[in-house]
């Protein structure tokens, strides 16, 4: 959507690489997705939610670190498999999963 | 979808767009395996290494989720073939 | 968001008809997010989530053909309802409900 | 929102852009809903076609939900109207 | 990503002031956000969705009504929570939370 | 992310961006904590108004959301530093 309208010579507009901070504006996007996704999944693994005090118990905040390290390890391993298999043959040729 | 109607400044601006958009799904498509899998298969929080169980899950969790989306993007092609006829290119 | 900033003339740029672009990555966007409710909603419908095994089995093979049959019925069954109740008179006159 | 401080050619311009939204908005209704009622109504996949107690439950749920969001719609434009008082136009 | 490709004399083109519109597109995306969030749990929490009829009985229609009450009550609460502890500090200095 | 082969046009366009994909995500932020909030903590519809023991949960519920959300960013933090070396900026 927000690349119409931009007309041919998109690349260079006002002293600025354009894709560049496309691809950089497309990089924070998946950060910032792949960020909540964890916060929301940790959140269901670790947080009880009768809310009883405001704040993280022990074993809650032991649970939240240990629940990021291994989203990180099915992160990657995932990304490995994707590989794997060619699925980012799509990707035009990415090669950083699994790093995130 | 049917593009013949557009010249080919618009075929080639299109066609960007829809590589970028492509990337962009495909993106989405791998940080939503990673939750999906992870949500299924990670229930353990007492260590924080992937057990070997759950590493077999999340192997099997991706495979298959990756053949189910191929077999109904092959049934929703067939559809979307159906319904529109011989006229013009489907996504 | 994406259609501001680009002044008056915004319909002829460099050329191209951005109208119609833009009614073309709709209509994508579009199809894109049925595709994405599409296949989630058959997983959660047709997947053993113990995934004891990576392929798909005959039970989960048959019920996704069926599941995507059935969503397409009901895709239109709520169409036709919706125009039936003039509620698409918002969308500016759109007629093509349940032919996706 | 409140758009009187708008020029003409920004009312004419956000006019465009809303109209735009709104049509996004409601082909996001429109898949959500057929999402929804999928979910709750379809169970059974032994067949392919839709049984005639799916067919009901899936007309009622779509009706209920327009029903629903209508009357949300309605308490939220009053609260609006409390909230900012007589200032201007809301949502 | 919409914001790219503008050029630096962006917050004026075509007589617009449109870093004002782009304010009021933000707006207009997050009482959206908000509508829908609104929809969703009221629905989750009144509706019975065996559907056996298709209009709202008296009970739903009660319950609605508290539910969209109760809502902005809460969101009133979060916000002036989130204004006590400086957690909107990032959203430079917006103080509106509360008052929707 | 790395930064430091921008120009000083694009760090400024791209600082403006961030600052509104910033605002935008706080208020995402704001709007997904009252519907979590609200879905854990409201089960009562016999009256419009907030019981005391509702108000207590949402209460904690905000807090301990928020600091579940500072705690994971620490992490995340953490793990991108490890992951990327000492080169160039990090989210």
């Amino acid at each position: 959507m927000s690349f119409l309208g931009r007309g041919a010579s998109s690349s260079n507009q006002g002293g600025m690489n354009t894709e560049k901070l496309e691809m950089a504006m497309t990089e924070l996007d998946m950060v910032t997705d792949v960020f909540n996704r964890l916060v929301s999944v940790c959140h269901s693994k670790c947080i009880n939610t009768r809310y009883a005090e405001p704040d993280l118990n022990k074993g809650e905040s032991v649970c939240i670190d240990r629940c990021v390290a291994k989203f990180f390890e099915v992160n990657k391993k995932v990304g490995e498999k994707m590989q794997a298999m060619g699925a980012n043959a799509t990707a035009g040729g990415g090669s950083s999963f699994g790093s995130l | 979808m049917d593009f013949s109607q557009f010249n080919s400044a618009e075929q080639a601006h299109m066609n960007k767009v829809i590589e970028k958009k492509q990337m962009q799904d495909f993106m989405r498509l791998y940080s939503s395996l990673v939750e999906r899998c992870f949500q299924s298969c990670c229930n353990d929080f007492t260590s924080k290494s992937l057990k070997s169980t759950e590493e077999t899950c999340v192997m099997n969790c991706t495979d298959k989720f990756l053949k189910h989306s191929e077999r109904v993007g092959a049934r929703f092609a067939e559809h979307n073939a159906e319904t529109m006829g011989a006229s013009g290119s489907q996504l």
